[in-house]
């Protein structure tokens, strides 16, 4: 416990703020992609944190072995998670579509040990950084520093939320994929080849986490072990916001990234992981009390 | 009831005999039975009742620590025990090494019951996909809090005390952690089987059937559930309890709070061999031992890609496993027939 | 006659949505009561309110003279109010024996009981009840291999074994072969004579509500419209506008 | 039923048969081949050092066999390893060294990497009798049970970082404070070496009666300390020091640099294996590195010659610089070797009698082993960044160069 620190150092409130904004941008991202996913497909994506530390693998091999900038390679790694995770739709998850949810859970786990391991035989056990080289910012008297990687992530986060959102509602395959979420079989009646819709939104989330991924190769380290915080972050995310509505999942990935931090500061870093964890179970429990007033179960 | 006693029979005169038979294999073989412990009680919860738990570790792990820290504990201070870089030694004599492990044996199928009654009142009323996420982040969750609680070690780990040379050789100490083993495992078995053939047993598939429609019809399934659980614990506790043994150390994420080794490995054994049976857990067992064991040393290196390619394929091409598929092929031999044969003779209409 | 079920003044409401508004009606032991109305009227939700699957927001409901809309659904259920279900639901995975075994009433409900064998009367008693719907010869099997309309007769076969004083039926006849409906209703009256329980049931089929109750609710709008006998219900001009002209 | 006991007695005689068949294997010594055995991690999160640690195990047995081997009565004996992959996994460790002591029936054994997998290794081994020389497990925890199998040719983690708070005391005394008035911050990962190496800098501390303003802490799945360096940076303290494997200090460095945090004096562990100063650009500059060897000391053996004979020697091989995990390692089978000779015999007690009586010099340093198989011999070597190269600045008969101190302000740095 050392809440003296926040009576010595004020602004470390701000930092701890700051953070958490900018981190949960990148949360709410990847909470973002899992949440199309399971509204679309039914389905639960525990390989999703691999998807992101695969993405930012790719921008450490461009940035490692041609020097490129990470800032640049971000379309590279979305494209590249994308391809893969349709390749993964077409072997693997195909058959998990309209089975039991615990099935979809469990290949996926199986799924995320195969794609760690991989990472680990291709690119190592290190650990690595790709840098961008963009400089840190200071505020109130260099006592608050905003490292410009972390503010353009959060641009990035914003911006292809963006561009997903609007995709969804102006482009005919986008249309496809909000229809096949409300009914399925109504969109199939009107001529909406579900199978191919279901492919798609399954890349797409790999696209959002490839980006998600590179902003975390560029702001963290990676490792090919440390997926599944990233999936049990954005499993939370999605349960408190629900699956439609994505300013609550802003909103609540922000919220996250912030708690994260004063946990951090609060009951010290080495309860964090185990925090998120258990931050899970309360919000599961706490749901379901709720609904219990209604005589309804988290189902 | 005579078929009962062979099979009884025949079990024990595997359990008992063959350490003698395989002197070599002592540990693996005691190994074996905690396995097929764990996927036999997984299955109470997955298969029985549906209720798809990757927290069952929890207890496992709980009860690993409970028994290290009451062996230490009774005789010694803890926080010295498990000071890092402590300089003392400790040695138990060898009435206190076996009081010790009596008494811990005991506490460790005690406390992971109550943790089972509390974290259930909590997490079983919650259904479906939630439960399982729920109970991984709670499996994952505890193993990052035992790391950061110093007093039993931290992230440094926990050594249970070492078995008192005077006692007698290593041999000697295996051969007791086996029949320890053997015996939760015989515990285990016949317990379940016995539940199974009770009101119990068919609550619990009841409510993996359809729990909406058990509580329409007055079973109050919360109770059960939290029975169910508790069940679980009590064995999983003592399985904890002598691992933590056999192995001499305990660390907080590889050892006890193995959510993603053990914790996923009793879902995967009970799948293979068919969830929902008695036997199917065993078979799912034994055979998921002998993959690991002698596929896994072949891939030095890609096991884990190969453990991955398991569960991938067991969970989306198999998911009936071994009994399943069985039952579906040969229903009529699982007794599954149309009898017209009137025993009782009424006739109504 | 006395009362084994009065509704008082239930109201519920979704999100603004008035399911049920102000409802009461009153139910005589040992009667035969239907309850219709055209679809969306808010009969599915008054059963649910009347058996605990959801909470009443305003009202009470009285059974046996008892406030039961505190308890939840499986302690309304073991006072003796049960309900069968819409689309129906039975144990897929068990055989039709296990279905009914599990669904006896233990008479106490303690820690033994739970892990009690199935004594041989149950066993004898379900073998009774599933010759009395026509499934005896089938109780081997799994409930999730049956035809719907067996699998409708099992679950009445399931209510039945677990001995309740009234039992509120979700239409019993929805989706059965014709052949079959006749069967329903001929063991809906037997159980109602010969094991004495009362019964409330929803039904959209005309004829079959018309020969089996002796009285009738009819809602429209989340409220009664209509109550009395079938022949005043089929006279009655509101419910001709309603419902019945509609059909 | 009776297809259920079909399918178990067809299931158990097969696990019978399976059994029967794995039980002839190995035996210690097979013909002209002394056989040891090694769990090492090739997958998992230590597999990088792991292999290091492989390399450096596989380059000593190619040199010693080169050579003509181990003499044994009279007779030459090659040197082979049975390598098992530990997953980086303290379970499975202890089961592969179950595996090896009794299914290969295995004599002499090499240690895993990690202190971690060591610990869990450790009971079975000392259980069993079968000596085993380790290079990678430094936590004191592992030389306080008692074990009398286990030897460790490097020092103790306690030691990893002791000097460098010696040091820091010394520079303030230089600077005219007195030592108890520096104030050290500490960041280390949960894990059994970093937990270690932290008592002996706390230890270290009080000695000075220096205080303590941050004791930070971190999972083994974190890659972030923001929090940690905010503290540091609102605290100010005169010393940072961390400790968490590779991981550890490439993100400690990394948001340091990020954070733009200005700590005199930064200690760590593991920058070498972590490559920081190549991966970073300037970032790892000044750092204070605490290293088991460097390859510029000037101890030596007839085998490897001197350390910089070893490095080009194993970049030969295996195309990198080698970190000290492999130089740790490579010793490991020298003290084999000494100890075979020296018995004359194969017997595990005899063995482990010459083991602990060994007291040589090799490439890598001094090694004798305390009552408690720890090598006493030997001191730690604390170097630092200098222009992107590594400079030894103590202990001060090995330096080569001066510690620069303070470390300049990031402000003033280009």
């Amino acid at each position: 416990m050392d809440l003296m620190i926040f009576t010595t150092a004020p602004w470390l409130n701000v930092q701890a703020i700051f953070d958490g904004i900018m981190i949960g941008a990148v949360f709410s991202l990847i909470a973002y992609g899992m949440a199309l996913i399971w509204g679309v497909m039914k389905i639960i994506n525990v390989c999703q944190g691999e998807y992101v530390i695969l993405g930012g693998y790719i921008t450490f091999y461009l940035y490692n072995t041609y020097g490129i900038n990470p800032l640049y390679t971000i379309p590279a790694a979305s494209l590249f998670v994308f391809l893969v995770s349709f390749a993964i739709y077409k072997l693997v998850i195909v058959k998990v579509i309209e089975r039991d949810l615990f099935v979809s859970i469990l290949a996926t786990f199986g799924l995320s040990i195969i794609i760690q391991q991989l990472m680990n035989t291709i690119f190592g056990a290190d650990v690595e950084v790709a840098q961008s080289g963009l400089g840190t910012e200071f505020l109130f008297d260099n006592m608050v520093t905003v490292p410009v990687t972390r503010v353009f992530s959060l641009i990035i986060a914003v911006l292809v939320a963006a561009i997903v959102v609007i995709f969804m509602h102006y482009s005919k395959l986008g249309r496809a994929i909000r229809a096949t979420s409300q009914n399925k079989r109504a969109a199939k009646v009107l001529g909406v080849d579900t199978d191919k819709v279901y492919g798609y939104t399954y890349a797409i989330n790999g696209a959002i986490c490839g980006v998600a991924g590179s902003l975390v190769a560029m702001t963290f380290t990676l490792h090919p072990y440390i997926g599944l915080p990233y999936t049990i972050r954005s499993f939370m995310i999605v349960i408190t916001a629900g699956l439609g509505n994505f300013a609550a999942i802003i909103t609540s990935g922000m919220g996250l990234g912030i708690l994260e931090q004063y946990a951090d500061y609060i009951i010290g870093t080495q309860f964090r992981i185990g925090f998120v964890f258990l931050l899970l179970v309360f919000i599961i429990i706490w749901r379901s009390r709720k609904l219990l007033k209604k005589r309804e179960y988290l189902k | 009831m005579k078929k009962d006693l062979v099979i009884l029979l025949i079990i024990l005169l595997i359990g008992i005999t063959s350490p003698f038979l395989f002197p070599n294999f002592v540990v693996n073989l005691s190994v074996v039975w905690l396995f097929i412990l764990f996927s036999l009680t997984w299955d109470v919860q997955g298969g029985q009742m549906g209720y798809n738990s990757f927290g069952n570790i929890v207890f496992y792990g709980l009860g690993m620590y409970t028994c290290a820290l009451v062996q230490v504990g009774l005789f010694f201070s803890i926080g010295e025990w498990t000071e890092a870089g402590g300089e003392k030694t400790f040695l138990h004599t060898i009435p206190q090494y076996f009081t010790g492990l009596g008494v811990g044996l005991i506490f460790s199928s005690i406390i992971p019951v109550l943790s089972a009654i509390i974290v259930g009142l909590g997490l079983l009323r919650v259904r479906g996909q939630y439960f399982a996420i729920g109970t991984l982040g709670l499996g994952i969750a505890a193993g990052e809090i035992a790391s950061g609680i110093e007093v039993i070690g931290g992230g440094q780990g926990m050594t249970v005390p070492i078995w008192p040379r005077a006692a007698g050789t290593t041999d000697l100490r295996n051969l007791v952690f086996y029949y320890l083993s053997f015996a939760s495992f015989l515990g285990t078995f016949l317990f379940l089987r016995w539940i199974y053939q009770t009101r119990f047993g068919l609550t619990l598939n009841a409510i993996r059937d359809d729990e909406d429609k058990a509580e329409a019809m007055g079973i109050p399934t919360m109770r059960y559930k939290i029975i169910g659980w508790c069940i679980s614990a009590f064995f999983l506790g003592i399985s904890g309890a002598l691992m933590g043994n056999m192995n001499g150390y305990i660390d907080p994420i590889d050892g006890a709070f193995t959510g993603s080794t053990v914790g996923l490995w009793m879902i995967i054994m009970a799948l293979l061999g068919g969830k929902g049976t008695l036997w199917g857990p065993i078979i799912g067992a034994v055979l998921f031992y002998f993959f690991k064991e002698f596929f896994w040393m072949q891939f030095l290196g890609w096991q884990y890609v190969a453990l991955g390619l398991l569960v991938v394929v067991v969970v989306v091409f198999f998911p009936e496993g071994l009994m399943g598929w069985l039952k579906r092929k040969f229903p009529e031999k699982f007794g599954e027939v149309v009898d017209k044969e009137r025993t009782s003779g009424i006739h109504l209409d | 006659m006395e009362t084994i079920l009065k509704v008082r003044n239930v109201s519920k409401s979704f999100g603004g949505v008035e399911a049920n508004k102000e409802v009461s009606l009153e139910i005589k032991s040992g009667d035969i009561v239907g309850l219709i109305g055209p679809n969306g009227s808010g009969k599915s939700t008054l059963f649910n309110m009347i058996c605990g699957i959801q909470p009443i927001d305003k009202g009470e409901v009285i059974f046996e003279g008892k406030e039961i809309s505190k308890y939840n659904v499986s302690e309304i259920a073991r006072f003796g109010l049960l309900r069968t279900f819409q689309e129906t639901k039975i144990y897929s995975k068990m055989t039709c024996l296990e279905n009914m075994q599990i669904s006896y009433k233990t008479p106490q409900d303690t820690l033994m009981s739970f892990f009690s064998k199935i004594s041989q009367n149950v066993i004898k008693k379900s073998e009774e009840l599933l010759d009395f719907v026509g499934l005896y010869e089938k109780r081997k099997l799994k409930a999730g291999d049956l035809s719907f309309g067996q699998q409708k007769l099992l679950e009445l076969a399931m209510s039945l074994i677990n001995g309740p004083k009234m039992l509120i039926l979700d239409e019993p006849t929805a989706g059965i072969n014709p052949t079959l409906i006749n069967g329903i209703i001929d063991r809906l009256k037997k159980a109602n004579e010969e094991f004495n329980i009362t019964l409330f049931i929803i039904e959209h089929n005309m004829q079959v509500i018309m020969g089996l109750a002796k009285k009738i609710y009819c809602m429209n709008h989340g409220k009664i419209l209509a109550q009395g006998t079938p022949e005043e219900i089929k006279n009655n001009k509101n419910v001709i506008n309603a419902y019945l002209g509609a059909v | 039923m009776k297809t259920f006991r079909k399918t178990m007695t067809c299931l158990l005689s097969t696990f019978a048969l399976f059994l029967c068949f794995s039980s002839a294997g190995y035996t210690k010594v097979d013909g002209d081949t002394i056989l040891l055995g090694a769990a090492v991690s090739l997958t998992g999160k230590y597999s990088t050092n792991g292999k290091h640690t492989k390399n450096g195990y596989d380059l000593a047995v190619k040199l010693i066999n080169d050579r003509g081997g181990v003499k044994v009565k009279g007779k030459k004996y090659k040197l082979a390893i049975k390598y098992y992959d530990d997953e980086s996994n303290s379970s499975r460790a202890k089961e592969l060294a179950e595996r090896l002591i009794k299914q290969d029936n295995i004599k002499f054994l090499l240690g895993p990497y990690s202190s971690g997998l060591t610990k869990a290794m450790a009971p079975i081994i000392d259980a069993a009798g079968i000596p085993m020389v380790e290079a990678n497990g430094a936590s004191r925890s592992l030389f306080t049970k008692g074990y009398k199998y286990l030897f460790a040719v490097l020092s103790a983690a306690n030691q990893y970082l002791e000097s460098a708070i010696d040091l820091a005391a010394e520079k303030a005394k230089e600077s005219g404070k007195k030592p108890s008035q520096v104030k050290v911050a500490l960041a280390f990962e949960q894990d059994p070496f970093s937990l270690d190496v932290r008592l002996g800098v706390v230890e270290a501390a009080k000695r000075h009666g220096m205080k303590i303003v941050v004791d930070g802490k971190l999972p083994k799945a974190l890659n972030d300390m923001s929090a940690i360096l905010a503290k540091v940076k609102a605290l100010r303290p005169d010393v940072l020091v961390v400790s968490g494997h590779s991981k550890g200090a490439m993100t400690a460095i990394k948001q340091i640099q990020e954070m733009k945090v200005d700590i005199p004096l930064l200690a760590m562990t593991h920058c070498d294996a972590a490559k920081i100063n190549k991966k970073l650009g300037g970032g790892g500059e000044y750092t204070l590195c605490a290293a088991q060897w460097h390859k510029s000391l000037s101890y030596k053996d007839s085998y490897f010659g001197n350390g910089m004979d070893y490095a080009k020697r194993f970049e030969k091989v295996y195309k990198y610089d080698p970190p000290y995990q492999s130089a740790e390692s490579s010793a490991a089978l020298l003290v084999w070797k000494s100890a075979f000779e020296r018995s004359n015999s194969f017997d595990t007690k005899k063995l482990r009698d010459a083991l602990s009586k060994t007291n040589m010099q090799t490439f890598y340093g001094n090694i004798r082993f305390g009552k408690t198989g720890q090598n006493i011999a030997k001191p730690m070597v604390l170097f630092q960044v200098q222009n992107g190269k590594n400079a030894v600045v103590a202990p001060t008969e090995w330096a080569s160069s001066k510690l620069i101190w303070p470390a300049p302000k990031w402000s003033e740095r280009k």
